[in-house]
Parts: structure tokens; sequence; C-alpha cells
């Protein structure tokens, strides 16, 4: 069980990555904004999970629960995209996808 | 003498005698009466599907369109599609016999959430309600696959209401899945491993893994369908910018698992009945356990078989198609593996064993065809034709339902403490399969020449291939009315269960039939591996 | 578990297990198998978003603008509050301290009315603006379609999180009330907290895909 | 409803096949079909044999317990895992060139509405519920909905493709054997699905030609330069607004700094929502034709554009293709898709012979005036 002392830094570094991202965003990296944003998200999250949510100090399989929803999100995403991102590939006459980037 | 005899018969209070009033029915946290409750629900919606089902077949005996109008026809199969795959098929084995038998296999008094297990059955008949409401209310008329941008704004059927109910019937099954996979991890009996395991609960495991995960997403994409059908803004309207085809991919995202979990339980039901019927260690025990978990993890890459004429590009064709034929080679390693258990084993013939080997043999034929159907180019053609139709029926009906049956009658000792009669038994197995066959299979011909599904009205070539299955769809019915009966009649009349009348192994077959309140009068212990039928060591192929 | 025999408000041991450790740990993996639906719960409609965002890029980053980025960081920090006050009550609980729990719990219920009030206010601003999807929505730039999916998106997630928001909150005055009569259980507690901890989650990303579409453009 | 159709066997088991690549997918249904039936009755053989051997003889019968191996396991892994990949080669083979017309491939346009297929010919012939088409030739069809999503579905051909709202879908076919055949709506529509039906029709070149003579409207750039006029669109455009001469294909600057080319997407979406992609230079002035505009009237216009002509050949690449792999995608994706990709070969400066002929009949108006948008 942490002490109450962990808790805090915890929260202070969350601010501090809650102020970065906001900061951030208003600097022009190109296409690594969006990447650094999901970035923080991500390790935000996690310090959530791990400390607050004390995954950090339960068994190994409360850990695999834990990431058990994102590792299937992660396969809706990549397998939508294989749709979206491909769909103008094929060049066929006078074809028009809805949707395609 | 006489008096010695008495005690016997009533000789201990069992799930079912412990209580007898209706409250102690419809508020009880008992895993036995909660599978008994979603038993009589699910029979009954059952029925409902298979009125909707014979509603279609006549209709179909002539070209014409004539006994139903266009609109009532497409309620009728819609009504038919919903309720058999969302209040029938999805909870069956699992709500019923998994509820029942998956506390008694790992040897536990209960499930690790009975009060969660209560809800999940409230909202099952919340939802039924719903469905029933929008029945007598005017049906729905989108089809059970709701595509966008018909149902969100062309539908003139109570899309809303159907919508709330498939999103509630939705967390029923969240929640029994969750039931599941926390029981199995947590509550085994001492001495009960992972390597010990029944594969009726790997299967189960497997199932339940598919009902937490993939079933927000069907939910999630009824809400989105919902709003846009109330407010007319949405994100499928292509007016509005949106794209329909991003629909089908949230829709089968669940759907496409969602077939596993109506075939997974089966599986694992077959596997128990191989096993005590052929006398023998199911054959290749732990592939035939992996094979339940790399199906249930595979079954989530390859939604987009369902979309290879959809507009979806073709490069994600390609590599739905091909993860579509790895996840046909666990499920070809398990039909080798059951028949393989049948080598030099000690074969019976009782009825749920006729139930396991129709299921090997229609899951075949099933799953070949489904090859066909994952193969991209054949899927142009015969996709939303019969032959998708007569496909997934050998899988649902001919694979899942069969095996639902099979452990229905190979349980029902242990459930109502009565033998079924056991001619009767085989006599309504034999019809079942046969009926099944002249139902389904002709719609394999029709649909490779070109019958759309969905169809009210069709040419006249078709109609020799409509009569046949009609004609098949009416023995079905009667084979499957006579289980109905005979259990019925068990319960009054049948022979008194002895606690283990098939010789089986399992430690649901170590307690009293039927089981008392907490299922075990003594905690278990396990000190062998499952299928236990013989002492001698099994030599190493 | 060691640290739930410590404590004043241990669980009893229900009839189906064998122990409490098995209990609690039976509660910890349904609490996380439940937290891992919702993650795709939510998922579904990120999804979508990150798609269409990817679409029609530019007008999802002017509608992005108009989204308040100062009440948006605030409801950040404001969020994060109130999980480290949550940990804190769950702390408090495990050791059996009834009013430092019952202060904790009163914290967070206050920090997350304070968030749904922000959120609150942001609504009106857009009802104000005429920015909710539908009929009446009146877009000033060139791309109204787009923008109006971007405000659906918007309205839909944030939506779907505030209404986790208000379930959260009445879970906390149950808890509350259970406190101040003494009845509170440290493992329903723990379970509460999980549930809060994921709804900020939630929000953790919310903020940047809603929030922080190309600020610098 | 009349089913003109074929012969009328008592009992038909086999599909005609009307197309060489309908012949090939059913090549491959074949070697699948023989391939199932022998392990179909491999495993009911087996079972039979195993349930008749092995039956039961005595209760108190103790069979000893036999352990699978790895060996056995592995093989009956691979050999359907190895026999699967030749299915998926083979399949994505026939799915590629189905996907993919010939460049020189006739181009139809299909609507699909509730509940009527919609067809027109760009020399201007029009059908509802039919399609005819010369035999002999490859033939393109254009396909969308002005409504819910339909499905263009000719058994014969072994074909089928949705036909999407807000979106071109393709499919092709040679059709080899005159005759009649089936049209089939195959996703469901609503009401009248199952009478959103009709035939195609493949004639001999001289009898297509034939009926080229006989019922022509105007084509459909003709119809589209009429709705140009109508709406007024020169009052703008030329003027304030681009020029639309020589405009297909062209790449072009837009207002944000992204270059986009002028193809059939881009010119769709600008008459349907002109504010998403402003070309740089220019004010945002222009209507929504959205709802205005019929599917059919869309297409017109674009043909109309077509017909302006395209650019200069210039020969450059560009980026779309060059993150694409070459892999096994790649690889089974018929002709170097890349090199397709760049080239304005692809549309050829008159890429549609028909236009012009068109034009020289626009008297025939008699059937003229949208008939998929009346019944909206």
């Amino acid at each position: 069980m942490p002490s109450t002392s962990t808790y805090y830094k915890i929260f202070a570094l969350l601010m501090i990555l809650a102020l970065a991202t906001t900061a951030i965003a208003f600097v022009d990296l190109g296409i690594f904004n969006p990447i650094v944003a999901m970035a923080i998200a991500v390790t935000k999250a996690t310090l959530v999970v791990l400390f607050f949510m004390h995954v950090r100090y339960e068994g190994r399989l409360t850990f695999v629960f834990a990431i058990a929803g994102f590792c299937w999100l992660v396969i809706l995403l990549l397998l939508i995209s294989a749709d979206y991102l491909t769909r103008g590939w094929l060049p066929i006459p006078a074809a028009i996808p809805p949707m395609g980037f | 003498m006489g008096a010695s005899i008495e005690p016997l018969v009533e000789r201990t209070t069992n799930y079912l005698n412990a209580e007898h009033s209706v409250k102690s029915w419809l508020l009880t946290t008992d895993h036995k009466r909660i599978a008994l409750l979603y038993l009589v629900s699910i029979t009954l919606m059952f029925a409902l599907g298979g009125v909707f089902a014979m509603l279609i077949r006549i209709e179909l005996i002539t070209p014409q369109g004539d006994l139903l109008s266009s609109d009532s026809y497409n309620r009728a199969f819609s009504m038919h599609g919903i309720i058999m795959i969302f209040f029938f098929l999805v909870p069956s084995i699992p709500a019923t016999l998994g509820n029942f038998l998956v506390p008694m296999m790992v040897g536990a008094r209960d499930l690790a959430f009975p009060r969660i297990n209560l809800l999940s059955w409230y909202l099952y008949i919340t939802a039924a309600a719903v469905m029933l409401y929008v029945m007598v209310t005017g049906g729905v008329d989108t089809g059970w696959t709701f595509y966008a941008p018909f149902s969100s704004l062309f539908s003139n059927g109570r899309v809303t209401l159907t919508v709330v109910a498939v999103f509630i019937a939705g967390f029923s099954s969240i929640l029994t899945g969750l039931n599941f996979i926390v029981t199995i991890h947590t509550m085994r009996a001492p001495g009960m491993t992972w390597g010990r395991l029944p594969l009726f609960l790997w299967a189960h495991y497997a199932t339940a893994v598919i009902m937490v995960l993939a079933t927000p997403v069907l939910a999630i994409a009824m809400l989105m369908l919902g709003l846009e059908h109330v407010f007319h803004i949405g994100i499928f309207d292509p007016a509005l910018g949106g794209d329909p085809i991003l629909f089908q991919h949230l829709f089968w995202f669940y759907s496409h698992p969602a077939v596993y979990i109506m075939i997974l339980p089966g599986m694992g039901v077959v596997s128990e009945l191989i096993a005590c019927f052929s006398r023998k260690r199911i054959f290749g025990y732990s592939f035939v356990a992996f094979a339940s978990l790399a199906i249930a993890i595979l079954s989530f890459l390859v939604w987009g078989h369902h979309m290879f004429v959809s507009g979806q590009s073709v490069y994600a064709g390609l590599v739905f198609s091909i993860l579509s034929f790895l996840v046909a080679v666990p499920s070809a390693i398990k039909v080798f593996n059951w028949t393989a258990t049948m080598y030099k084993g000690s074969i019976s013939f009782d009825t749920p064993m006729l139930y396991a080997l129709g299921f090997i043999g229609l899951f075949t034929m099933g799953g070949l065809t489904g090859v066909m159907l994952a193969t991209l180019g054949v899927d142009v053609h015969v996709h939303d034709t019969y032959f998708v139709i007569a496909h997934f029926h050998y899988i649902m009906v001919g694979g899942a339902v069969m095996a639902y049956m099979g452990g229905l009658h190979f349980w029902w000792p242990k459930i109502s403490g009565h033998m079924y009669p056991e001619i009767w038994g085989r006599i309504s197995a034999t019809i079942i399969f046969l009926g099944f066959n002249l139902t389904f299979f002709p719609q394999f011909i029709a649909g490779y020449l070109g019958m759309p599904r969905r169809y009210h009205a069709y040419p006249p070539e078709f109609q020799v291939y409509n009569v046949l299955s009609s004609a098949g769809a009416s023995i079905l019915a009667v084979g499957y009315l006579m289980p109905l009966i005979y259990f019925f009649w068990s319960i009054r009349y049948g022979l008194r269960a002895p606690d283990n009348p098939w010789a089986a192994t399992g430690l649901e077959w170590k307690t009293a039939s039927p089981p008392p309140t907490e299922n075990f009068e003594y905690p278990p212990v396990v000190l062998e591996e499952a299928y236990h039928y013989s002492d001698e060591e099994a030599p190493i192929a | 578990m060691p640290e739930a025999a410590a404590s004043p408000f241990h669980s009893r041991l229900k009839h189906q297990y064998e122990t409490l450790a098995q209990q609690h740990h039976a509660d910890t993996l349904g609490m996380w198998l439940f937290l891992a639906t919702e993650v795709l719960f939510f998922g579904g409609v990120i999804t979508a978003y990150v798609l269409y965002r990817a679409a029609y890029s530019t007008a999802f980053q002017h509608a992005s603008l108009t989204l308040d980025i100062v009440s948006g960081t605030l409801m950040t920090v404001v969020l994060l509050g109130s999980s480290l006050t949550m940990a804190m009550a769950v702390h408090a609980a495990q050791l059996g301290h009834r009013r430092a729990l019952a202060v904790f719990l009163i914290l967070t219920i206050v920090l997350g009315l304070a968030f749904l009030g922000i959120k609150g206010n942001e609504y009106y601003h857009k009802w104000e603006d005429h920015h909710i999807p539908g009929p009446g929505f009146v877009w000033s730039g060139t791309d109204g379609r787009a923008a109006q999916l971007f405000l659906y998106f918007y309205f839909v997630l944030t939506g779907l999180h505030a209404v986790h928001m208000i379930i959260g909150v009445a879970i906390m005055g149950m808890l509350l009330v259970q406190t101040a009569l003494g009845r509170v259980r440290n493992y329903v507690v723990e379970m509460s907290g999980l549930y809060w901890h994921f709804v900020d989650i939630v929000w953790i990303f919310l903020f940047p895909l809603l929030y922080l579409v190309d600020r610098h453009k | 409803m009349m089913w003109p159709l074929t012969p009328a066997l008592p009992l038909e088991l086999w599909p005609l096949a009307a197309t060489p690549a309908g012949r090939e997918m059913d090549a491959l249904f074949l070697v699948e079909l023989a391939i199932s039936v022998f392990m179909v009755l491999l495993i009911f053989g087996t079972i039979f044999l195993f349930a008749i051997k092995y039956r039961r003889r005595s209760p108190l019968e103790r069979p000893r317990p036999i352990r699978g191996g790895l060996a056995l396991e592995t093989t009956w892994s691979v050999i359907p895992l190895l026999v699967f990949l030749g299915f998926f080669f083979w399949g994505a083979k026939i799915y590629f060139a189905n996907a993919a017309p010939p460049k020189d491939a006739m181009q139809i346009y299909v609507i699909g509405k509730q509940w009527m297929w919609y067809v027109q010919h760009p020399t201007g012939q029009r059908e509802i519920n039919e399609l005819h088409v010369p035999a002999g030739r490859d033939v393109q069809l254009i396909i969308t909905s002005q409504d819910v999503i339909h499905s263009f579905f000719i058994p014969a051909f072994r074909i089928k493709k949705d036909a999407v709202p807000g979106m071109y879908s393709t499919e092709w076919f040679h059709a080899t054997a005159p005759g009649s055949y089936h049209l089939f709506c195959a996703q469901y529509c609503g009401t009248s699905h199952s009478g959103m039906i009709g035939t195609v029709v493949v004639l001999k070149e001289a009898d297509y030609q034939q009926w080229l003579a006989g019922g022509r409207g105007e084509s459909m750039a003709v119809a589209g330069g009429k709705l140009y006029q109508k709406y007024g669109c020169d009052n703008c455009h030329g003027r304030i607004c681009p020029t639309l001469a020589r405009l297909y294909m062209q790449e072009r600057p837009l207002s944000d700094g992204r270059i986009v080319r002028a193809d059939e997407a881009y010119l769709r979406e600008s008459i349907l929502d002109p504010g998403a992609k402003v070309i740089a230079g220019y004010p945002n002035v222009m209507p929504s034709f959205r709802g205005v505009l019929s599917e059919l009237e869309v297409l017109q216009l674009i043909a109309y554009i077509r017909s302006l002509g395209t650019p200069a050949l210039a020969g450059e690449g560009e980026g779309i293709g060059a993150g694409q792999g070459t892999g096994t995608a790649a690889g089974i994706a018929a002709p170097d898709a890349r090199t397709q990709q760049g080239n304005q070969n692809a549309y050829p400066p008159d890429s549609n012979p028909h236009t012009m002929q068109g034009e020289r009949s626009s008297e025939v108006q008699k059937r003229e005036g949208g008939e998929v948008r009346d019944k909206q």
C-alpha cells in the first residue's frame, strides 16, 4: 500500500503534465503535436492506473485485466484504419470513397 | 420395509425444493435457480423466434408475396433475426447450462457475484419486455444488422426501442461474461488447476472474454444509431459528411465475435459429451483448450469479411480474408480431436451423443462453407444470398442449437432430478437432424444460383428449393416440440435420476441430483485431470 | 488482505467465498473487467472520432478552436484533484480513519460537482453560440458540415463522460451516507475509487482529443 | 412481375456463368467444393466407422486413454492452413481482377434508389431496371445510391457491389454470351427490396448498335451543360470563380495551402459542399447544391466538366501512392498500382468518346427529367 506522500508526488506530476500538454499544444511541432499530446495522456493515465488504482501493488493478473481493454481498442483502431488508410490505393476510374485520407 | 424406502425418495433438500415462494425464485441469488429462470425465458423467446421463422417459411413456399405484405415480411425476418440472435443464441448455452454448471464444475458454492448474476437476468427480462412491446406495437423492419442509413433515417419501424432493447440485452451479456471470468479465475476448488479444467469451462472462459470485450462496442454503435434515428444528426449519414460503412465496422466488431459467443459454448458442451459417451479423455486436451482461446482472440480480427462488397478498401479485404482463414484452423483442430477421441473408445448412442455427433457433422459443413465465404472472389458472388443464410444456420442451428439440445439432455437429470424418456430423445434427435438438413441444405443451392436473402417474392426458378426448405422447417418444428413436451412430462413422471446416470467424470456429477443449494455437502478437492475415465496410464502417441 | 483485517470497516465474508483474500481478489478483478468494457464503450466513439478527424482535419481544427481552453484545462486540474482526494479516501478507509474518509469523500464530491458545473457552463455557451448540432446549428466558417460533426462528437463524448461523472458523484454520496452511519465497507470504497479514477482517465484522453486539435495554428 | 428468364429447367443446380471472370470464380468454387466434400466424407466416414467399430459392448468397459501427439496435431493444423492459403491467393487474385476495371472499359452509371435501378449510359440512353450492354466488351459500372445502401448483383456474371450513398463504387464485367440475365438488389433496402430487380440484356455488337440508335436521350455531358446554364453557374465560374475549362484532373492549391486534384471526388464535394475545399485566391461564395441536385444531376455536371477537357499531360508522380508497400498486397494487386496512380494516362484527354457522339442528338427529351428525383 503506497503512502500518502506517494499520492501527493503523483498528483504533482499529473498537474505538471496537465499544464505541459496545454502549453505544448500552442507550439507548432507539425505532425508531432497530436503524438506528443497522446503520449502525455498515456503517461498520465499510466500514473493513475499504477498508483491511484494500485495496479503496481496488485498481482500480474490485475495488470493483464487492466490493459486488456486498451489492447482491444488498439485492435479496433488498427483494423479499421486498414480500411480507411488504403481506400484510395487502388486506382479505379471514377470511384469515390465516401471518406478516406 | 416400505417405510425404510420412503426417505430415499425425498432424501435431502435440494435447490429446487429448498424454498417454494415466488419471491424465493424471483429474488434468488442461487446460480442454479437463475439458470432455470433463464431457461424458461429463452425457451419462450426461442418459440417466438420460431413462430417468425415459420411465417417466413410459409410465405416463401410460393414465389409471389401472397401471404404477408412486403412490410410484414420484412418485419418477420427482422424480428426472427433479432430475437434469435440477441435473445436466444447469445444467452442460450452460457446463461442456462453455463450458469448452472460453471460454479459446480470449478467446485464452488456459487458464481463470484451472485447478485450481479440476478441483475443480468433482470436486464435480459427488461430487454425482452421492450422487444415484446416493439413486437405488439408494429415491429421493426431493419433486419438484425441495422445497417445505416436505412435504420437510422429511412426505416418506419420502431427502431429506437429495438436499439434500446439490444443495448440492455448487451449489458446482460457483459455481466454474465464478467461473472464467468472472475469465477474461473478465483473460485476453483483446491487441486482444480488450469490443466484440469473441463473443456466446457475453457470454452466458457473464451466466450466470456468475447462477451466482455466485444459487447460494449455494439452498445455504443447502437447508441449512436439511436441518436441518429431520433435527432437526425449523426455520423453515419452521408449527407452530413458521415460514412455509413463505419457503422458496419462497429457493428461487425461485435457481431462477428458474437458468432463465436454462440458456437464456443457449444464446442465446450460437445467436448464433454464426446468424452463421456466414448469414455475417453479428450484427444489432444490442451490443443482443444487453447483452440478455444485462439478462436476467441482471432474472432476479433476477422469482422471485415462481412464487408467484402460493401465499399471497404480492397486491401482491408485482403487482411480480413487471410485472418478469416486463420480462425478456421483452430476450429478444424477441434473437429479432428473430437473425431480422434472416439478412436478405440467405448461408444454409446444415448441422446446427448446423437446430438454431439450431429453437431460435429453439421458444424463441419458450416465451417467449410464458411471457408468458401472467406475466399474473396467467391464471397463476391454468394454474399447476401441464401448461401450465407444456409452457412450460418449450419453453424447457429446445426452447431449451437444441436449442442444446446445435447447439453440439455445430458445435464437434465442433474438439473431436474429426473430422467427424460430415452427412446423419445433418440427419435427427436434424429428428426431434428433430418429436418435441419432438409431445411437448410437446399438453401446452399438456391444461394449459389443467386437467390438474394431477405426477399419477400422471388423468381420462380428458386421455388423448388424453397418448398423443400419449408417442408424441412415443419419437420424441424416437430423435432423441437417433442423435447419440450417430454421434458415437462419427465418432471412429473420421469424416473428418479441417480447422481451420475452417465458414469461421467466432472465435479457436477459428484453431488446429488438435483444438487443442494450450495452445490456440495463438503468442499470438493480435485486429485485427477479432467475426463479420468480409466486408471490406466495413457501412452504417449 | 492484511489491511482489510486492520480496518474497522473490514468486509464480511460472503457465503460463496472461502477467504477474505479470495473475495477481495474477485472484487478487484470484476471491477477491472467492468472498466475494460468501459474502455471499449468509449473506444467505439473515440475510434469514429479519430477517423473523422483525419478525414476532416482542417474543419475539426477550426471547430476545436471554439472550445474554451481555459475551462478545459481547469476541468482537467479539478478532475485530477478529485482523483487525489479519492485516492486519499481509499487510503483512509483502509486505515479505518472514519473522519478522514468523510472529509475526502466530501472533497471528491465537491470537485466532481465543480467539474460538472464548468461543463454545464460550457454547454450553456455552446447553446448561446448556436453550436448545438441539429437544425439550429449556425457556423460562420467555411466547412459547417464537418464542424457540426466535430461538435456532435464533442457532445456525445463529453455527454457520456458527464453521465459517468453524475453516477460517480451519486456513488460518493452513498458512500458518505454509509460512512456517517458507520456501515461503510472498505472494499466498496476501493471499488468505487477504481471507477472514479477510470472516469478521470477518460477525461485525460478527451481533453487533448477535443480541446487541443492543432491549437498553434 | 414478369420473369423474362432462361429456359425453365425443372431443377436448376448450377447457374450459368456468362463471363470469363465468372467461370474462373466457378472453377475456384468447384475446387473448394471438391475439397469440402472430401473433408465432409472423411469426417462423417471416420465417425461412422468408429461409431460401429468401437460401440460399447459392455457397460463395464473402460478403454485405455490415448494422449494426443504434437506431430499429429501439427499435421492436421498445417495441412488445412496450406490449403486455405491456396484458396486465399486464388480468391484474392479474382477479387482484385474484379475490383480494377480495364482502363478503356465503357463506363455506365447506375443509381440505386428505393426501389429501382436507374441506369444512365454516357451516350444518353436511360433505363430503369434494365441494363443493355454489348457482348465482348469491357463494361464498367459506376454505382451510387440516392438514399440507402443497395447492392447491384448480377448472378450470371458473379459480381456484386454495394451502392452506397455518397460514394461511387465500381464493378466491371466482360459478358461473352448474349442473353437476358437477372439483376438483383442484394442489400436489404426497405419495403420493396425484393421488387428492386431487373434484367441485364447482353446484345451482340450489331444488335447493340441498333439498340443504341433507338431511344437515345441527350448525352450526360450535354445534360450537364444544360444544368450548368439552368443554375446560372456561368454567372460566376470564369469570372470571380475558377474557370472549369481543363479543370478536370488539374492539381490546384487550396486556400489552406494543401494541393488538391480536381478528380470526381473533388468535383462532387465542391458541388455539394463548396466551402470544404476552396481553391486559393477565390472567394468562398458558392452556395451548396446538396438537396437541390439529384445524384444523377451531379453525375451529369461532372460529365460536363470532364467534357471540358483535362490539362496537358504532366506525368509527375505524387505522394498518395508513394507509401504503398510492395509486399503481398501490392504483389497481388494487378499491374503496378503505383504507376497508374501517378500517371495521368489513366484519364486520357478525351476519355469519353461517347460524349461527342451524344451531342448530335440532343432533341430527344421525352424521357428527360430526372425520374430518379421525382419520386423523392
